[in-house]
């Protein structure tokens, strides 16, 4: 497969175009299955093959160039792919994931028309096909077309269900959202161009690597307008809003695109731009504090959201965040870690939502489900599984990438990594509080989904099932892999001094630019001591149990609804602000959205309307007839009157040629 | 005695002479033969035409009276051309006006012979005479529709402002002849140019010729009679009057003021005579805008046009004469054209002639309409009509002069012409054919001259270059 | 032989078959439509010749026709060629005018004669602006599109179809006449210079000296402000964009096609080949005017887009907006970001032709382009649906498509010598997303709430063979643009560096 | 002696043409012309114009003016407008050009030398009469020759004018 | 005996040429406004009289001088020609309007 790297996602797109002809012929299901379904899987297939030869190859870094894409004067983009550790292991968890989401479609998704069906898989192999474009591509603008084509990708899905206007605008809003962020990605582009010269990634970190001091401040601005891309892309502050209302579209599309792949693209992309953020402590800082933020932020909303969707979606960005976070203080390794854990995760948590929507008839509101714990046992464990690794209790796998992303900006505080010590035990702080928050979200979910009586109508009980094999499959395999997944490919061998232990951090750890002017403070391996790490450990169990423990407390006491209630009653402010989301949405609607509108309406109404097309154009039009109306007076028929204008006419000329 | 060449370079004159006494004589005594008038009378023309083309042009003749040479030629067949295509328009007008009289002919014919002796002339004198042979018949081909009021108006009107303008006219010559001691008008010019200037004496007489002949112009302000007499007018004589006597007047007029030599001479005749192009355009293309009556319009135009002239003459020389040249030819086609087609498109002569009922006649009359639209559009100045290439000319002649923001006043006024030459094409092809639409008479050979002076002008459009050269080739000739 | 007479075929040709349109009778449209498409397809294969004999590492003019003297005592020729920069619009525009036609075919049932005579007369205009090189020429074949055009607006044209074609016209003209004063004033120059008449463009290019350039006032500048001022109207910029919204909404859907797809791309060639190329000097001095321009152009345009009630307009007022980033493209003046303005004059001209294509295909069915007429539509025409879909991520330059690769260029080229020109165009990009996708949302999602819209017809084969060779570009070019970057490369290198 | 014939000619002329423009009926306009002419003819005999004078007398007077009185009978004109009736304006304004242009010309005049002028040399003998028919036959023919089609013209226009419709 | 200076002609044609002006532009009866032109025409005369006369005095100007009596011979002819075809319009249009006041005529205007 080496050499051939393309084909990995062109079987992607032939499978989406495929499936759209045959939506249009409204094919049957079989055959958009056999197209959807079989082209991911040969994808698949095809990218664990390139892996396993990738493997067996001396070199770490390969490049293949197929034609040159764009050139210009002095651009030069060519249309080529990379494959290196990072981007490997994007591609072996994409196809994975992504493949057993397929699966899962086909099972979630039957109850569609055969056109809508086919359209369904033709944009989810678009999208598999985007995201490998975006992981592969060897340089900037051929990322770029993946980074975009997911957008599109994200913008019809979630617009999947269009007769609804709410889906529609959903759609319509990630794009866009998308786009504002895609703005600074681009002039990044643009910036890469004027600074190296080039967008190929292996040539501007030569550069970087070779003259960090000089390319420093080129280095921030790039990093940061990076950022804004990655900030957009994975629904950090302040341009998460589109995610949470993206849960409009099926949910095996947001378990795919809003958990697992997409929104970690830009995740991915800083990983791979470290050498930018390595160059620009500043750059690195501002990601470091976004993330934090965003962590917490939206930790925060996820406790009072009643669709489980939301609640899913709330704390995806949340976890986004730890991953920018990671990235904020240089565990790069760690970020693509949680990336890899949150998938599974992240995705085993939304197909189960799906699998408990799928059995509710549509329903997503919590308060009218619990209790399907006994009637869909599958999606039960599989769900709890995903809980207690996003919540990071030992051994599941997420409490093996986010405890190495907390014991990282530990370290970094107290290394005073880039003298900026003190912002990151600040930081530190945000995370714990975070992981608290997101252990008690996660099992408020649980609680009122699954446990207790089933609020929900008789008629909605009579339907409750489990789902079929095909959505429990992958269900099954996901739940699985955020159990070991973790510890499987990211084992914190340090901690028991044996770090060899650690696959993932071995492996990508040649990706990390080795930038001479990281300023590590005091020796950072020596910051922490292994004790010190135990400890941290050891605190960040406790406060995810602690977590744990108070929703256990809050939503399946014999008082279970009424704690919540009451303390939402004691403080009704900043109960409100979480039920509305810190009313985010509105003040954007009110500050950006209607001004603009404003501004528009402004523009066409009066400057075109009024002022170019009445006042001037018309009015020139309108000035000239009028003094044609006026003059044409002096005409007065009278004939004595012609006479006296020669008369006269002749005397002026007679006296000015004098 | 005249001599050889006396007579061989009048022969076109004495041609159309002795047509327009035989077509009196016919009207009088062949009544059967009377209704070819129409067609013997174009056949005449282009034998006249036939006669200038062949014939020698011996410079200098009649004592000095006057000189026949390539701008003679020159302006006598493009005066042929609008005579040839008037008289083929006027046998079908008349009929339908229920005016079929020989004199027509005749009148048309010795109007024709005056508007090339004035223009040919080098005394003051033949000027003064042409002028008034041309002038006299059109007085009374105004008035030619008798009994129809505003005719016999237009006449009136045109035949006192017209007689008051010759009088300035004599009397100016006069002026000259005292400040020169001579009638010759080469004579004259040198003397003025020896003279360093203008004499107070030679400054009214420059400026009452000048009048006279700007008159025929319709120059403002002695434009006041140009769009009551076209409106009222039988439009075959308004085809006439809107080309040939601009022609001989423009002619005469570059010829006295290229000898004096006044561009140089008298800075303020260069003022004078600009304000006196630009109001002509403005003024003539602003009213223009808010005619309804579209000989009217055209009246107007033709005011705005004599405005582009203008330029050409305050650039004088061989550039801006060869300019004044080309213009006039296109000038002719085009108007003419225009004319031609307005004839066609009127219920009758009587009633005005509004744009509106035009509505619907592009597709109706499919070839009238499109000659009106190339004829209009050729007047607005759009390429590839000849009327481009006229303007182009005056403009390129202006710039090269010096006077661009004259050029730049000219294309600005071009824009405004544009609105109502547009006007009428819309209404023709893009406004529907209403209800009851007017009867339109069908005059074969009225569409005709219409569609040859449509296909002319887009003939010499794309291929100007002989016209360009025989212009610039004559005006040599003419000019200092 | 040929080569000697290709340009000549293709520039002259299309008034030959429009004279031998107006000989057949006038009662049998089929025959006219037939015809005209026959003929534009030979023109068009014949432009795919140009192509073929062109050869792209020679910056100049190439397959020129003999020269010959058209009006000699001015030094006017008539005098051909096409170079780079030329080339792709000239194809740009003989594959446009089947697809035209092809539109037309049935929403085109009144005066079905004129109709394509008119067309092909424009092709010739259209064509022969782009590759006239003496400015006479040049002007002439730029004012014959204005007749040609004018008849297409104002005859098939909808509602307000005079004012708009009125307008149409005198806004052109307000440009053009003081373009003639231009060109004139330039043909004075050389004269003075040189002692010789000439208008040829050859003659302003490679050795003359400049006019004079001093300031605002200076002839050059003003010579610069008086083709600006033509080819501003044309592009259009803001703010002499006002024609455009009237014209485009009003003309029928060819018209429409013919307008946004090349005669807009004629204002931006001619800044790029007359104030660029002959008045180097006075282009610096106003490239800071320009990029002012461009920018509010596109930002503007877009806002004004947004608020669109009528489908066309709102591509109309798009074309405001993509119009500015080539605008943009060429004041930055790099070789790459000139490449990319013209590349994107090509872009625009398939995308926003077929955007008024697509419209025409829903008019035809519904008489109405009032975005709140439709909505929910998708389900009921999803050929057209995905096609429009296409067409709207092309528009809004989505990566793969060729929209991206010509703003690409553009914003990328300007980046170094005006970043924050290139920052306000970046908003423009997002704006652009949002007013396209907002419509599509209406017209396409959302509720299927109008009874009429219950059963749309889809496009019929007829509509999807005029849009095939459109997506089909659109996605080319999108890919592998080299094809069409290739052959300009060194035209525009030798315009820039002379 | 002769200055005094030519002033009193002079002050007859100016007189009577005011009469002529300014007197109501229309015949005591024209024979107001009649003393006009009559004076000119005086004047042109003093400065030794016989020829000129005589024709004068012949053309003007006998002609001319006696068409004006034939058409005043015809169409039974008797009293018309007052001098400057009508609109104020153009009376006005039409007066203070018309002295406008008159005060001009006298002011060009007098910026040249007011030297007397002679007979015309060789017109001893039989007048100017000889020296003007010459002229006519020779140096001046062509003008003679087009005369006669200006009239011929006229007389055609006026009769096609003034003719009854016969249909 | 001739000791007349020229200019006191001239100076009496520009009086007479005045007074024909007012005439022509204060009369509105038409044949009042021919007569007035009659006038004009006859001041016109008058000046080339006037400078006829002077270049008679002139040596060499001799043939000038009979040029200018030419001209009045000829402006002569020409006034009767236009009288005729004059009065046969004012025939005309009386025939129509019952009047020769032009200022009636004014259906045309505007």
């Amino acid at each position: 497969m080496l050499g051939s790297l393309w084909l990995i996602p062109i079987l992607c797109l032939a499978g989406a175009v495929v499936n759209l002809g045959l939506g249009l012929l409204r094919a049957r299901k079989p055959l958009v299955n056999l197209v959807g379904v079989g082209s991911v899987g040969a994808a698949t297939v095809a990218t664990f093959i390139a892996l396993w030869q990738y493997l067996h190859q001396p070199q770490t870094e390969l490049i293949e160039t197929y034609f040159t894409w764009i050139a210009a004067g002095r651009f030069l983009v060519d249309a080529s792919f990379q494959l290196d550790p990072l981007s490997a292991v994007m591609i072996a968890f994409v196809t994975f994931v992504g493949f057993l989401i397929h699966l899962y479609s086909v099972g979630y998704m039957h109850g569609e028309s055969d056109a809508g069906y086919a359209r369904y898989f033709a944009y989810l192999n678009l999208f598999m096909f985007s995201m490998l474009v975006l992981v592969l591509g060897s340089n900037l603008p051929v990322l770029f077309v993946g980074w975009e084509g997911v957008g599109l990708c994200s913008y019809l899905l979630i617009g999947y269900y269009y007769e609804q206007e709410w889906c529609a605008t959903a759609g319509k809003k990630a794009f866009i959202v998308n786009r504002i962020g895609d703005f600074g990605f681009l002039l990044a582009i643009f910036a890469c161009f004027a600074v190296f010269g080039t967008t190929e990634f292996r040539g501007m970190f030569e550069q970087l690597v070779h003259d960090p001091v000089g390319l420093s401040t080129s280095a921030t601005l790039i990093g940061l307008l990076l950022f804004v891309g990655a900030i957009g892309k994975s629904a950090q502050i302040p341009l998460y809003v589109w995610l949470p209302d993206a849960m409009a579209g099926p949910t095996p599309v947001s378990a795919l695109i809003h958990a697992a792949t997409m929104v970690t693209a830009g995740v991915y992309m800083v990983a791979r731009c470290n050498a930018f953020y390595l160059t620009s402590h500043t750059a690195m800082l501002v990601v470091g504090i976004i993330g934090a933020s965003t962590a917490l932020f939206a930790a925060t909303i996820g406790l009072a959201q009643n669709d489980i969707k939301k609640v899913l979606a709330y704390s995806t960005v949340s976890q986004l965040g730890y991953m920018f976070l990671a990235a904020g203080v240089g565990a790069f390794v760690a970020a693509i870690f949680h990336v890899v854990t949150h998938a599974f995760f992240k995705a085993c948590l939304f197909l189960g939502s799906g699998s408990v929507i799928h059995a509710c008839d549509g329903e997503q509101d919590m308060r009218r489900m619990g209790g399907l714990r006994t009637v869909m046992p599958i999606t039960y464990w599989t769900f709890v599984a995903a809980t207690l690794a996003i919540a990071g209790i030992p051994i599941f796998a997420g409490f093996v990438s986010k405890d190495e992303i907390l014991a990282k900006v530990f370290e970094a505080g107290a290394a005073d990594l880039n003298h900026f010590g003190r912002i990151y035990n600040v930081l530190w702080l945000v995370a714990v509080v975070g992981a608290f928050l997101t252990a008690f979200y996660m099992f408020r979910a649980v609680y009122m989904t699954f446990h207790g009586t089933f609020r929900g109508s008789e008629e909605a009980r009579s339907h409750l099932h489990e789902s079929p094999w095909t959505m429990t499959l992958p269900l099954a395999i996901l739940g699985v892999l955020s159990i070991i997944g973790g510890v499987l490919i990211g084992f914190p061998g340090h901690l028991f001094d044996r770090p060899g232990l650690n696959a993932i951090d071995g492996f990508l750890h040649p990706v990390i630019a080795e930038i001479g002017t990281v300023d590590h403070g005091h020796e950072a391996a020596h910051a922490v001591t292994l004790e010190a790490e135990w400890l941290l450990l050891v605190a960040s169990v406790l406060v995810a149990l602690a977590g744990w423990l108070v929703a256990r407390r809050f939503y399946t006491a014999s008082d279970a609804p009424s704690l919540p209630e009451r303390l939402g009653r004691r403080f009704p402010f900043a109960h409100k602000a979480l039920m509305n989301k810190y009313w985010v949405d509105e003040l954007y609607d009110g500050l950006v959205v209607r001004p603009i509108y404003r501004l528009c309406m402004f523009c066409w109404q009066v400057i075109d309307v009024v002022i170019i097309d009445t006042l001037f154009v018309n009015g020139a039009a309108f000035v000239t007839e009028l003094t044609g109306d006026f003059l044409r007076f002096l005409q007065t028929g009278n004939v004595r009157n012609y006479a006296l204008s020669v008369a006269l006419g002749i005397l002026v000329l007679a006296v000015v040629l004098w | 005695m005249p001599t050889h060449n006396d007579l061989i370079a009048v022969a076109p004159e004495i041609i159309l002479t002795v047509a327009a006494g035989v077509l009196l004589l016919i009207e009088a005594f062949l009544p059967r033969v009377r209704r070819y008038a129409s067609e013997l009378s174009a056949l005449v023309v282009l034998t006249a035409a036939y006669a200038r083309i062949r014939l020698d042009l011996p410079g200098d003749v009649w004592g000095g009276m006057l000189h026949i040479d390539r701008v003679a030629s020159f302006v006598d067949l493009y005066i042929l051309a609008a005579v040839f295509l008037s008289v083929w328009m006027a046998g079908a007008f008349l009929r339908r006006s229920d005016a079929d009289h020989g004199e027509f002919y005749s009148l048309l014919l010795l109007a024709a012979v005056g508007a090339m002796v004035m223009a040919s002339s080098v005394d003051a004198l033949t000027l003064f005479l042409g002028l008034e042979l041309l002038s006299i018949p059109l007085y009374a081909l105004n008035a030619f529709l008798r009994r129809v009021p505003i005719s016999v108006e237009a006449g009136l009107k045109y035949f006192i402002v017209g007689a008051f303008a010759s009088a300035f006219l004599v009397y100016g010559f006069a002026l000259l002849y005292g400040e020169a001691a001579t009638t010759n008008l080469v004579t004259m010019g040198a003397r003025v140019v020896e003279a360093g200037g203008l004499s107070p004496l030679a400054a009214i007489g420059v400026a009452m010729v000048i009048g006279g002949l700007a008159f025929k112009l319709a120059l403002f302000p002695v434009h006041g009679w140009a769009p009551d007499v076209y409106q009222g007018g039988p439009t075959p004589v308004t085809a006439f009057l809107s080309v040939v006597p601009k022609g001989a007047a423009l002619v005469a007029l570059l010829r006295i003021v290229d000898g004096m030599d006044l561009l140089r001479l008298s800075h303020e005749w260069v003022v004078a005579a600009s304000v006196v192009a630009v109001a002509s355009m403005t003024l003539g293309n602003v009213v223009a805008i808010v005619q309804r009556d579209i000989k009217r319009m055209l009246a107007y135009s033709g005011i705005a046009h004599m405005g582009y002239a203008m330029l050409a003459i305050i650039v004088a020389g061989a550039e801006g004469g060869a300019a004044v040249l080309v213009y006039l030819a296109a000038y002719t086609l085009m108007n003419i054209g225009a004319f031609a087609a307005v004839a066609l498109f009127s219920e009758s002569e009587s009633e005005p002639h509004p744009i509106s009922d035009l509505a619907g006649q592009g597709w109706r009359r499919p070839i009238v309409a499109l000659a009106l639209t190339i004829c209009l559009f050729s007047l607005a100045g759009v390429p590839p009509f000849f009327g481009f290439t006229g303007k182009f000319v005056v403009f390129r002649a202006a710039v090269n002069g010096g006077f661009v923001w004259l050029a730049v006043i000219g294309v600005a006024n071009s824009l405004i012409s544009a609105f109502y030459y547009l006007r009428v094409v819309y209404v023709m092809y893009m406004q529907p054919e209403p209800r009851r639409a007017p009867a339109f008479g069908r005059a074969f050979s009225i569409s005709w001259v219409a569609a040859l002076s449509a296909v002319g002008v887009v003939v010499l459009g794309l291929f100007p270059t002989p016209v360009l050269t025989a212009a610039q080739a004559a005006i040599l000739n003419l000019v200092r | 032989m040929l080569n000697d007479h290709l340009l000549s075929l293709v520039t002259l040709g299309p008034a030959a078959f429009a004279l031998l349109l107006a000989l057949l009778p006038a009662r049998h449209p089929r025959v006219h439509r037939w015809s005209a498409l026959l003929a534009s397809l030979v023109v068009f294969a014949l432009s795919c010749l140009i192509w073929v004999r062109f050869d792209p590492n020679h910056p100049g003019f190439q397959l020129e026709p003999p020269r010959v003297d058209w009006i000699p005592q001015f030094g006017i020729s008539y005098h051909l060629g096409v170079d780079g920069i030329s080339l792709l619009l000239v194809l740009l525009t003989t594959l446009l005018i089947p697809i035209v036609i092809l539109a037309s075919w049935t929403s085109i049932d009144e005066h079905v004669k004129g109709f394509h005579i008119c067309l092909l007369l424009l092709t010739t205009g259209m064509i022969g602006a782009f590759v006239a090189l003496d400015l006479f020429l040049f002007y002439v074949f730029w004012e014959l599109m204005l007749i040609p055009m004018y008849f297409i607006i104002g005859v098939w044209g909808g509602q307000r179809r005079i004012y708009a074609a009125v307008k149409f016209v005198l806004f052109t003209m307000v440009g053009s006449l003081l373009m003639l004063v231009a060109i004139l004033y330039l043909g004075w120059f050389h004269h003075q210079q040189t002692g010789v008449w000439s208008y040829g463009y050859l003659d302003f290019t490679s050795s003359a000296p400049l006019l004079e350039m001093a300031g605002l006032w200076s002839p050059q500048a003003l010579v610069f402000l008086a083709f600006g001022l033509a080819f501003a109207i044309k592009v259009p910029m803001f703010p002499f964009h006002t024609w455009l919204p009237d014209a485009h909404v009003e003309a029928p859907t060819g018209g429409s096609i013919i307008l946004a797809g090349v005669l807009l791309k004629l204002g931006t060639y001619g800044f790029l080949r007359f104030n660029r190329a002959l008045l180097p000097d006075a282009w610096d001095f106003f490239v800071p005017a320009i990029l002012v321009l461009a920018v509010i152009g596109i930002l503007y345009g877009a806002w004004v887009a947004l608020v669109q009630p009528d489908i066309k307009k709102l591509v109309a007022y798009s074309s405001v907006s993509h119009l500015g980033f080539v605008m943009l493209g060429l004041a930055a003046g790099t070789v790459a970001s000139t490449q990319g303005a013209i590349l994107q004059m090509v872009n625009h001209g398939l995308s926003t032709g077929a955007l008024f294509l697509l419209v025409g295909v829903i008019y035809e069915r519904r008489h109405t382009r009032l975005i709140a007429e439709y909505g929910g539509i998708a389900g009921v025409v999803p050929v057209y649906t995905g096609v429009f879909l296409l067409v709207t991520l092309s528009s809004i330059g989505l990566p793969g498509l060729n929209g991206f690769v010509g703003e690409f260029l553009i914003l990328a080229g300007a980046w170094s010598g005006h970043p924050w020109a290139v920052v306000g165009a970046g908003l423009g990009i997002i704006f652009g997303a949002v007013y396209m996708l907002w419509m599509f949302q209406r017209v396409f999602w959302n509720p299927l709430d109008n009874e009429e819209n219950k059963d749309l017809r889809d496009m019929n084969p007829r509509e999807l063979l005029a849009m095939v060779p459109i997506l089909v570009l659109i996605v080319w070019i999108g890919v592998y643009p080299t094809t069409f970057l290739a052959p300009m490369e060194a035209a525009v290198r030798a315009l820039l560096v002379p | 002696m002769v200055t005094y014939v030519f002033l009193v000619a002079a002050a007859v002329a100016v007189l009577f043409s005011v009469f002529a423009i300014a007197l109501r009926s229309p015949v005591l306009n024209v024979l107001s012309l009649v003393v006009v002419f009559f004076a000119m003819a005086a004047i042109f005999a003093l400065l030794g114009m016989d020829f000129l004078a005589a024709i004068q007398i012949i053309v003007y007077s006998g002609a001319i003016l006696v068409l004006f009185l034939f058409v005043i009978m015809l169409l039974n004109i008797r009293s018309v407008e007052r001098l400057g009736s009508g609109r104020a304006l153009q009376a006005g304004l039409g007066a203070l050009t018309a002295i406008g242009l008159g005060i001009a010309i006298v002011a060009a005049v007098s910026t040249l030398s007011p030297a007397p002028g002679a007979d015309l040399p060789g017109s001893a003998a039989g007048g100017t009469v000889v020296l003007i028919g010459r002229a006519l036959l020779g140096s001046h023919l062509f003008a003679f020759e087009f005369i006669t089609l200006v009239l011929v013209a006229a007389i055609v226009s006026a009769v096609y004018l003034a003719r009854r419709e016969s249909r | 005996m001739n000791a007349i200076p020229y200019t006191w002609v001239l100076a009496l044609s520009a009086m007479l040429f005045s007074i024909g002006t007012v005439g022509v532009l204060l009369r509105r009866n038409a044949i009042a406004i021919f007569l007035s032109l009659e006038i004009m025409l006859n001041s016109a005369n008058l000046a080339f009289v006037a400078f006829a006369y002077r270049f008679a005095a002139e040596p060499g100007l001799d043939g000038a001088a009979l040029a200018g009596q030419l001209f009045v011979f000829f402006v002569i002819g020409v006034a009767a020609a236009e009288a005729a075809v004059g009065l046969a319009l004012f025939i005309a249009l009386h025939r129509l309007k019952e009047s020769i006041d032009v200022d009636r005529a004014n259906i045309l205007r505007w």
